[in-house]
């Protein structure tokens, strides 16, 4: 199986400006040389806590956030070193739906107007064969064309979410990363947008990033899940291995503090002590320490590297960064 | 048989917008009893904050208004008190923390002088006094050197010890019923449970009633001993906890309760779904509201609302419950 | 296998925000009221850019000072000018400066506006910003004062005057809105299509400030009108034709020795239009808030 | 120390603002402002009077060198003499601008404090009979024109057909009852106008904060109306209350209230810009320019010190 | 209350509409600098207080001048003992005499550029040597030859031609005595620190007043009523009788209000006494005024409380038509020029002086033809109104005649300083235009927000049609003639820049005669060559009200130099 996108050693830092002429005196690193590779027709699903830098990631990858270093390759095109008109011929390729429904679709256009925009800006087709996809596409994500002219605020969350959904369709494209897609839905809603996303993958074979806090979400829809923590890549493996043989102690107390919607449920939580230390002043070594349970002298010297320490049961690779293993 | 701390009963509120009169809340009724901790859930919109604001005599008026129903606390009255004396409940009798952590706190005021102010007005002691029990109020919570931070404002700590912070000045004043509106959604898993655990902690140690609103199933499974089920400004079903989760009888927590992901070990194809949405408070489909999205929904689901109807400690608000053959 | 519906909930009333504005307006009792009043005003004054009525402004046509009667109603001036057909002939005046002002200054601090809070932090949004800070430190009678007078003669000096100093008020509104606006999603979706970043301000970010450029030309049409007053009274107005502002400036000697004809013809004429349109305003900005909409 | 320093790099910051106020004025003044050479000339001059007298005026010398003259006036805070009356216009500001600001300021308190009280009382009221009274009141303020305003106010209190309780014109002023004689109807007309506009920005400044959730949290903790209003609202909507006011500061300093000046006779510093402006008076208006500009820049360093006082969450860097 | 210890000192409180910008003898153009300057300052000559016509008599002169027979040597002796008041300026900050010299500094003055002299146009060109002396440099140690102090007391005057007018032109402001100490000790700020040695001394100074006070070293010369020209039946109701033998100045403190809006200036007279001295406003006339013709009388309950004089002023307004206009004015095409002829004298029998008159003079102005006004001896009562007559009818027949059609008509700019008077005098000059068939759209009015900038347009001859003003200097029409001469068109006075060889060839004999019967017959034939040329259309002589309190011991005159008569005035009552 083909890798679709690899990227490697990733970095996104923000500037910090201060000092008497508002200098950069630092740098806030939301995205800290992260690698991983997503197969063709796959999800990968990143969880990890508020801050941590999973949207920066998702969107560095997309180059909607200029990268500080690292390369991405999509289907053999480094994407890291594209100038910006390469990159609009290249943004056909990948695509992006957005967590807020109501923030995500522009409030002053019509469904139609929003759909036909990439087309006509890539020039794809012509405007009947565009109207035809659009039509299409809302038959696809399960919509009634009787909604192409009306405005974004007339329908309720999840219809906007099937629009954008249907918007970062219109290209065709091979990767789309899903920040938060259903984060902001009402559960019952949840389920229909997740169905759907699983649907489009199974049948368009897209390979998606799914960017989500919610392990259970993401365990539900990815084939291999990626655990983000201050920045880094704390542990991958397969949906099934994390959940079964959780690696890291932050995986774990993470898989431990999802309630379970079962009043006779009897898994022992451990609670995290502490917060999420700042990204602007990180602590050294293993930026879990501050928090971990089962931290060591060396967790606070030295960082530790991804490493692969097994094979899961689909031959995706189980990788951890913890003095531990 | 105990007597309820907080008694709702066919409680109707309605705003009147632009678009016309919303009835957000029509016809709510249920117990609170004396250390009992609640689950108020149901999606967005389907009038829990405002049950529980109703309950403090918060609602935005205009444009809210309650129509009808009654609101009894230890048997006073309290739907119509004046302001005058609804103060002396609020913070003292009746708690309650919002769902915002960011928000709620005021930014321009220290911790110590939030809290101080309150446990002043509530416990009558001296400003020296007050300090010192809020001091021990956050320490309670969690809070790591309370002596210090609490003369720190809002934005100098995390969403995580704010919330904490309102969970300690809402216990202050050892409240009768504390009402938590989604205390912990705006926070990471991991401060959730951490916060949730607190909660828990000191609700047994206070021994306060609780009403927890959210939308988390979860959250309701592991901290609350009933929950009421609420669907677009009524109540679909009303358990203690076991029964709610292992057999619910309304279509709608029934589908609610499927559709929650959660981490199986043998992965689904497909989500189970509740088709369609929440309906338009303004444009009620007549009969049950939950009828168009019901796979059991008949003839009469659409001709008559369901009243409750209650078997023993479970109530339901459906003609054709879920274990009975449709 | 779809079980999906699209029942749009309350989709009745009207397909845009515009038309739900509208919606709302018209159950504003009081809006609708000033609007009249507005439109009046309007038709005033298109019929006398139309050559209807008001044409006989400047012509000697009675004795001085004579009380209002059938023939003057508001009676004449110290010229034996006709005090209503003048107070109706500035009606025009009073629409042609706000209109121009207002029309003006608008789409300068929206174009402005937006570009300075797209390109936020750099040379772009300092260089407007630095223009806006000028332009609001230099004492605005200064500023009309050498506008008018480095337009000796031109009609529109006091215009282009009123212009420089009241957009940057828009462009600053324009900006914040748009620097939150430009945070919001669909503008980083957009990025993602390719939409090159012109089209990403005047098509999906610009139109959802169109509801504070409204209510701002609203505000700026009353501030011209009533600017133009002050500087008529200071020699710095109307420099063709008669407006409200001269005509109260005329009359200031006047009302002492017992003729208030002018003066309360002018300054009812003047109050009357500037309530309404500010309480049009008004209504229109209720009407208008986005969080009101959405409700 | 922090604040030092930040109002230093503020101050730096705040350079290219004061050179671009004083360039692009100076330029009006230069390439169009009034020439004061046709004052000057007498009745019948010659075109070499004319010369020389443009001349004694520097008009003859490149823009830059004038130019750069005036920064460094502006540096030395020397302004020269005034083109009209050859006063030293250093002891005419020092002169007209005490007055000015005794002729303003009470006003401009007390539309301030009315302004705000006023608005408190609309907020708390918001929807009702007050809120609407109030709210009534201040369009019809609004809409009134100020020069309307000062005529009818003059006529009604001083003239000897109206009231007559107060001076007509003029700033006799050697004691605290002459003051008040003679600044109580121009306070009046001021007050009057202001209202309006201050009321209404005030109560949709303190509505927006009373929708906020900590304020229905303060509620909910049993807050009793007055220190909900007062402290908890008032305080957080003290930053665009504080802006608003260090805003019009500059203008009202320098300056100064034009049409009251004019038409009460008094000596301030509003009437001598204006004559500045329409005689052409370089020298003067590049100190008024120039300081308005200085004082912008002050008011907003100020207005961040003020700030950063009202609001914790602000912070200087 | 008027300020820290005023109790006990006499206060007259008088006021003008309008203020002075510098009190520098050199700039005092305006009637309002003069009200100071000549109250602050001494000059050789001035004018009797109460006699009219206008007489001179010595001030800080001794007599009036010795003049030689060709009329070019004037020798003048002053007053010995005359001392400047106090003031740092001087060495150890007293007083020092004035003397001969300091007249010939304060002349010289006005031919230094330092100086902005406004008046040096008085003596240009005319007395000897002082234009070599200011090429050279303006350097104050190098003597002149036509000015010179021949000792401590006695000045010479050598001029280059006779100048008949010379003696009228040091009673001026222009001519007061400045010590030069005073000048260099000061500088710029000399304008606004008078040192001089006149009745008062200034104490304040700003845009909406003076404050003067007695200065108390002014030499000692009582009253002589006789000599000042007291006429019983004139001045007798005043009670000006009472100062006669008294020591002036009168009142210990002199103030001025410039109050800009008459009505404001009227509430402020008739409130108390804020001020005690005020003219009426227009709009006011009809409630003040029992009657307005022939004689001017008070409503009674006005005449209990005031003292009124009345008079013309010396002075007249007129409208000049720019003549270097090839529009309106001179053309290379003589055809075109008959036209332009025929168009000005079309607006002229447009023009309705009756109803200006009426309007905006309150129907007291004098009208009269041409450019001689009444108050001047050579005025001819006896000359044809024709020029004046109103008749719509023979414009628009002129009009015809001259082939002058509405599109064809020039659009004409008449200029104005922007103001509320100015404003309604065009629109009703066009008024009277468009009744004679002129399209509205041509005539239009160019306002010029301030003084200097009107008076830039009409000195670079801009304007094709310019309303002015003028008041004279002296009682004699040589002032007015010489608006019309052609060396004098702008930049100069000749704001018409009207050009005609015989009328300056008449102006020019006539400048250097003595007042006779031949000059005033000369002086008439000028006239009417103005007005045969139909450049301008003139003139009125306004009508002035002067009104001041019962307890005001004064008769006031503002029409020549202005403010001479304060010194006289006195108050019945000290400040209590
Ligand atoms: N444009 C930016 N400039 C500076 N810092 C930024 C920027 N965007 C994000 N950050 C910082 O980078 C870090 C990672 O942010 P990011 O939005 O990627 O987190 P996230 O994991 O997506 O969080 P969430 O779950 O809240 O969406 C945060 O600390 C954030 O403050
Ligand atoms: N201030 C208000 N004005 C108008 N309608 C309101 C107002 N507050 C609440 N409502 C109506 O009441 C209904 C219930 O709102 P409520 O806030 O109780 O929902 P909720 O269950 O708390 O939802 P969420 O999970 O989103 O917080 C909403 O549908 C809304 O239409
Ligand atoms: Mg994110
Ligand atoms: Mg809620
Ligand atoms: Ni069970």
């Amino acid at each position: 199986m083909s890798d679709l996108l690899e990227v490697r050693n990733l970095k996104k830092y923000f500037p910090i400006k201060g000092g008497f002429f508002r200098h950069t005196v630092g740098h806030l690193k939301a995205v800290d040389d992260v690698s991983f590779s997503i197969p063709k027709g796959h999800t990968f699903g990143l969880v990890g806590e508020s801050g941590c830098g999973k949207s920066t990631l998702g969107r560095a990858i997309l180059r909607l956030h200029e990268p500080t270093g690292g390369e991405i390759h999509l289907d053999g095109t480094d994407i890291s070193r594209l100038n910006s008109r390469e990159l609009v011929a290249h943004r056909r390729e990948m695509q992006i739906i957005f967590q807020d429904p109501y923030a995500s679709l522009s409030p002053r256009r019509t469904v139609m107007q929003t759909l036909l925009e990439p087309m006509e800006i890539h020039g794809i087709g012509n405007p009947a064969s565009r109207k035809e996809k659009v039509l299409e596409l809302l038959d696809i994500v399960g919509m009634r064309p009787n909604v192409l002219h009306r405005y974004p605020h007339e329908f309720s969350g999840g219809q906007r979410q099937r629009i954008g959904i249907a918007r970062a369709l219109t290209l065709d494209p091979k990767f789309i990363v899903a920040d938060e897609a259903v984060s902001a839905l009402d559960v019952s809603v949840q389920s229909q947008v997740l169905n759907l996303i699983a649907r489009l993958q199974r049948e368009l074979g897209i390979s998606f990033l799914f960017i989500s806090h919610d392990l259970a979400v993401v365990q539900h829809i990815s084939h291999e899940i990626g655990v983000m923590y201050l920045g880094k890549l704390v542990e991958v493996a397969s949906s099934t291995d994390l959940y079964r043989k959780p690696l890291h102690p932050y995986t774990k107390a993470l898989l431990s503090a999802i309630p379970v919607p079962d009043p006779d449920s009897k898994t022992r939580r451990t609670i995290l002590q502490g917060d999420v230390p700042s990204p602007l002043n990180p602590p050294s070594g293993c930026p879990f320490r501050t928090r971990c349970p089962e931290a060591m002298d060396i967790c606070a010297r030295s960082m530790p590297a991804l490493k692969t320490v097994g094979e899961g049961n689909n031959g995706l690779p189980h990788q951890v960064a913890c003095h531990l293993y | 048989m105990t007597q309820p701390l907080l008694s709702v009963k066919d409680l109707v509120i309605e705003f009147s917008t632009q678009r016309g009169i919303v009835r957000a809340i029509d016809g709510v009724s249920f117990d609170i009893m004396p250390g009992e901790t609640l689950g108020l859930v149901g999606e967005s919109g389907c009038g829990k904050s405002v049950t529980s604001l109703a309950i403090l005599g918060l609602i935005p008026s205009p444009p809210g208004r309650i129509i009808s129903g009654s609101i009894r606390l230890d048997g006073r009255e309290l739907v119509g008190l004046p302001e005058s004396e609804y103060r002396h409940i609020r913070g003292k009798e009746i708690s309650m923390i919002f769902q915002e952590p960011m928000t709620a706190l005021n930014p321009v005021f220290t911790i110590a002088t939030q809290m101080t102010d309150v446990i002043m007005r509530h416990q009558g002691m001296t400003r020296k006094q007050a300090r010192e029990r809020a001091i021990e109020m956050l320490s309670l919570v969690g809070i790591p050197s309370p002596g210090k931070r609490i003369d720190e404002y809002p934005h100098q700590m995390s969403g995580g010890m704010r919330q904490r912070v309102m969970i300690a000045m809402a216990l202050s004043c050892n409240p009768k019923l504390l009402l938590a509106d989604e205390p912990t959604t705006a926070l990471d898993v991991t401060t959730q449970a951490q916060v949730l655990e607190q909660m828990v902690k000191l609700q047994d140690e206070f021994d306060t009633s609780v009403v927890l609103v959210t939308h988390d199933l979860g959250v309701v499974a592991q901290t609350c001993s009933r929950a009421v089920v609420m669907y677009a400004g009524r109540v679909a079903e009303q358990a203690p906890i076991h029964p709610l989760f292992n057999h619910p009888q309304h279509p709608y927590t029934e589908g609610l309760l499927k559709s929650i992901p959660r981490i199986r070990e043998q992965k689904l194809d497909e989500l189970p779904t509740i088709p369609g949405t929440v309906p338009d408070l303004l444009h009620l489909p007549s009969g049950c509201r939950f009828v168009d999205r019901c796979y059991r929904a008949d003839d009469a689901c659409h001709q008559r609302e369901p009243d409750l109807q209650w078997h023993n400690d479970q109530a339901v608000a459906c003609f054709h419950p879920v274990g009975e053959a449709s | 296998m779809n079980t999906l519906t699209d029942d749009i909930p309350g989709k009745k009333e009207s397909e845009s925000l515009w038309g739900k504005a509208w919606y709302k307006f018209r159950r504003d009792r009081i809006g609708m009221v000033s609007l009249g009043v507005v439109i009046f005003f309007m038709i005033i004054a298109l019929g006398v850019w139309a050559g209807l009525w008001g044409q006989n402004w400047s012509g000697i046509e009675g004795p001085m000072w004579a009380p209002p009667s059938a023939e003057h109603w508001a009676g004449t001036n110290i010229i034996g000018q006709d005090i209503f057909e003048r107070a109706i002939y500035s009606t025009k005046t009073a629409f042609e400066v706000g209109m121009v002002v207002a029309i003006l200054s608008t789409i300068l601090g929206g174009l402005l506006g937006a570009l300075a809070g797209y390109f936020t932090n750099t040379w772009v949004d300092e260089l407007i910003l630095w223009l806006m800070g000028v332009l609001d430190s230099i004492p605005f009678y200064l500023f009309v004062a050498a506008i008018a007078y480095s337009l000796q003669g031109y009609a529109y000096s006091m215009h282009v005057a009123m212009i420089a100093t009241f957009w940057t008020t828009t462009a600053r509104l324009v900006r914040g809105e748009v620097i939150k606006l430009k945070n919001f999603e669909f503008v980083e979706a957009a990025r993602a299509i390719g939409l090159p970043q012109r089209l990403i301000i005047f098509r999906h970010i610009t139109p959802n400030t169109f509801h504070i450029l409204l209510v701002q030309a609203t505000i700026v049409f009353v501030g011209a009108i009533k600017s133009e007053v002050i500087l008529s009274f200071l020699g710095l107005g109307v420099v063709d034709g008669v407006s409200w502002g001269l005509m109260i400036a005329e009359s200031t000697q006047e009302v002492q020795a017992g003729h208030y004809s002018n003066f309360i013809t002018a300054s009812v004429f003047l109050f009357i239009l500037v309530m309404a349109f500010n309480m049009f305003s008004d209504s229109l900005q209720d009407a208008l808030d986005p969080k009101k909409v959405s409700a | 120390m922090e604040m030092l320093q930040y109002a230093l790099r503020k101050f730096i910051t705040g350079i290219p603002l004061i050179i671009g106020v004083t360039l692009i004025s100076f330029l009006l003044m230069v390439y169009f402002g009034p020439d004061k050479t046709y004052e000057l000339v007498g009745k019948n001059p010659t075109p070499e009077q004319i010369q020389e007298v443009r001349h004694q005026l520097g008009y003859d010398q490149p823009f830059v060198t004038r130019y750069l003259e005036y920064l460094k006036e502006l540096v030395t805070f020397d302004f020269g003499y005034s083109d009209s009356t050859g006063e030293r216009v250093n002891s005419i500001l020092a002169r007209t601008v005490p007055i000015s600001l005794a002729l303003i300021i009470p006003g401009f308190v007390l539309g301030n404090l009315l302004g705000i009280a006023l608005a408190l009382i609309a907020a708390y009221h918001r929807g009702r009979w007050w809120d609407k009274f109030i709210m009534g009141g201040s369009v019809v303020g609004m809409s009134v024109s100020f020069l309307i305003v000062i005529i009818a106010f003059q006529v009604i209190f001083s003239s000897n057909d109206g009231l007559g309780w107060f001076p007509v014109r003029g700033w006799n002023v050697y004691d605290f009852w002459d003051y008040l004689r003679y600044v109580t109807v121009p306070t009046l007309a001021t007050v009057f106008v202001a209202l309006g506009y201050n009321t209404r920005f005030y109560r949709a400044v303190i509505v927006e904060e009373m929708g906020r959730d900590h304020v229905r949290t303060a509620k909910a903790f049993g807050t009793p109306p007055g220190e909900l209003l007062f402290k908890h609202i008032l305080k957080n909507a003290m930053i665009p209350i504080i802006t608003r006011i260090m805003f019009s500061i500059p203008l009202v300093v320098i300056s100064g209230s034009l049409l009251l000046e004019s038409y009460f006779g008094i000596p301030g510093v509003g009437l001598v810009t204006y004559d500045a402006i329409t005689t052409g008076d370089q020298p003067i208006l590049k100190a008024v320019v120039g300081i308005t500009a200085v004082l912008f820049v002050v008011v907003l360093i100020l207005n961040d010190i003020f700030y950063k006082l009202v609001d914790p969450r602000v912070s200087l860097k | 209350t008027d300020g820290p210890d005023t109790t006990g000192m006499k206060i007259y409180r008088h006021s003008l509409n309008g203020s002075p910008s510098s009190l520098d003898p050199a700039q005092s153009a305006t009637l309002y600098a003069n009200h100071v300057v000549v109250n602050v300052y001494d000059t050789l000559y001035a004018y009797k207080y109460l006699a009219r016509p206008y007489q001179i008599k010595p001030n800080l002169a001794v007599a009036l001048p010795e003049v030689s027979d060709d009329g070019l040597t004037y020798t003048i002796r002053i007053k010995q003992g005359v001392e400047f008041i106090d003031d740092p300026a001087f060495p150890d900050g007293k007083g020092r005499e004035v003397t001969a010299a300091d007249f010939v500094y304060s002349l010289k003055r006005h031919f230094d550029p330092k100086t902005r002299s406004q008046g040096s146009w008085f003596w240009a060109g005319r007395i000897k040597g002082m234009d070599a002396w200011k090429k050279a440099g303006s350097d104050y140690d190098k003597d002149v030859e036509g000015l010179k102090a021949l000792d401590r007391y006695t000045i010479q005057i050598i001029l280059n031609k006779p100048f008949p007018q010379l003696i009228h032109t040091l009673t001026q402001g222009y001519a007061a005595i400045v010590p030069r100490e005073a000048v260099e000790y000061y500088g710029r700020e000399f304008s606004v620190h008078p040192v001089g040695s006149g009745p008062f001394k200034l104490q304040r100074f700003d845009s909406v007043g003076v404050v003067l006070v007695r200065n108390p070293n002014y030499r000692k010369e009582p009253i002589d009523l006789a000599f000042e020209g007291y006429d019983e039946a004139i001045h007798g109701k005043y009670g000006i009788k009472e100062i006669d033998g008294k020591i002036p100045p009168l009142v210990d403190r002199l103030e001025i209000h410039f109050i800009k809006q008459s009505l404001s200036r009227w509430n402020s007279f008739t409130k108390g006494d804020e001020i005690q001295y005020a003219g009426i406003p227009k709009e006011l006339l009809d409630d003040v005024l029992a009657q307005k013709q022939p004689e001017i009388i008070l409503k009674p309950e006005y005449a209990k409380k005031y003292f009124m004089t009345s008079g013309y002023e010396n002075g007249f307004v007129h409208t000049d038509f720019n003549m270097r206009d090839p529009e309106i004015g001179y053309n290379d095409d003589p055809q075109r020029e008959k036209m332009n002829h025929a168009l000005r004298c079309a607006i002229r029998y447009a023009y309705n002086w009756d109803d200006r008159n009426k309007k905006f003079y309150n129907e007291m102005g004098f009208i009269f033809p041409g450019i001689i006004p009444p108050v001047v001896p050579e005025y001819d009562p006896d000359a044809s109104r024709e020029t004046l007559r109103h008749d719509p009818e023979k414009a628009r027949q002129l009009l015809q005649q001259a082939g002058w059609t509405a599109d064809k008509l020039p659009t004409l700019t008449y200029g104005g300083v922007a103001s509320v008077d100015s404003r309604q005098m065009f629109e009703q000059f066009r008024g009277w235009l468009m009744k004679i068939g002129y399209p509205r759209e041509k005539v239009v009015f160019d306002s010029y927000a301030s003084f200097g900038d009107f008076n830039r347009a009409v000195k670079k001859a801009k304007i094709k049609i310019v309303g002015m003003g003028w008041g004279l200097d002296y009682p004699d029409a040589e002032n007015t003639l010489q608006l019309f001469y052609g060396p004098n068109g702008s930049p100069g006075s000749n704001n018409a820049n009207f050009d005609d060889p015989e009328y300056n060839r008449l102006y020019e004999k006539t400048s250097v005669m003595q007042q006779s019967p031949e000059r005033t017959r000369l002086y008439r034939r000028m006239n009417q060559i103005v007005l045969d040329s139909c450049v301008t259309i003139s003139g009125l002589s306004r009508q002035q009200i002067f009104l001041w309190h019962k307890d005001v011991v004064s008769f006031p005159d503002q029409s020549i130099v202005g403010g001479f008569h304060l010194k006289f005035v006195d108050v019945k009552e000290a400040q209590k």
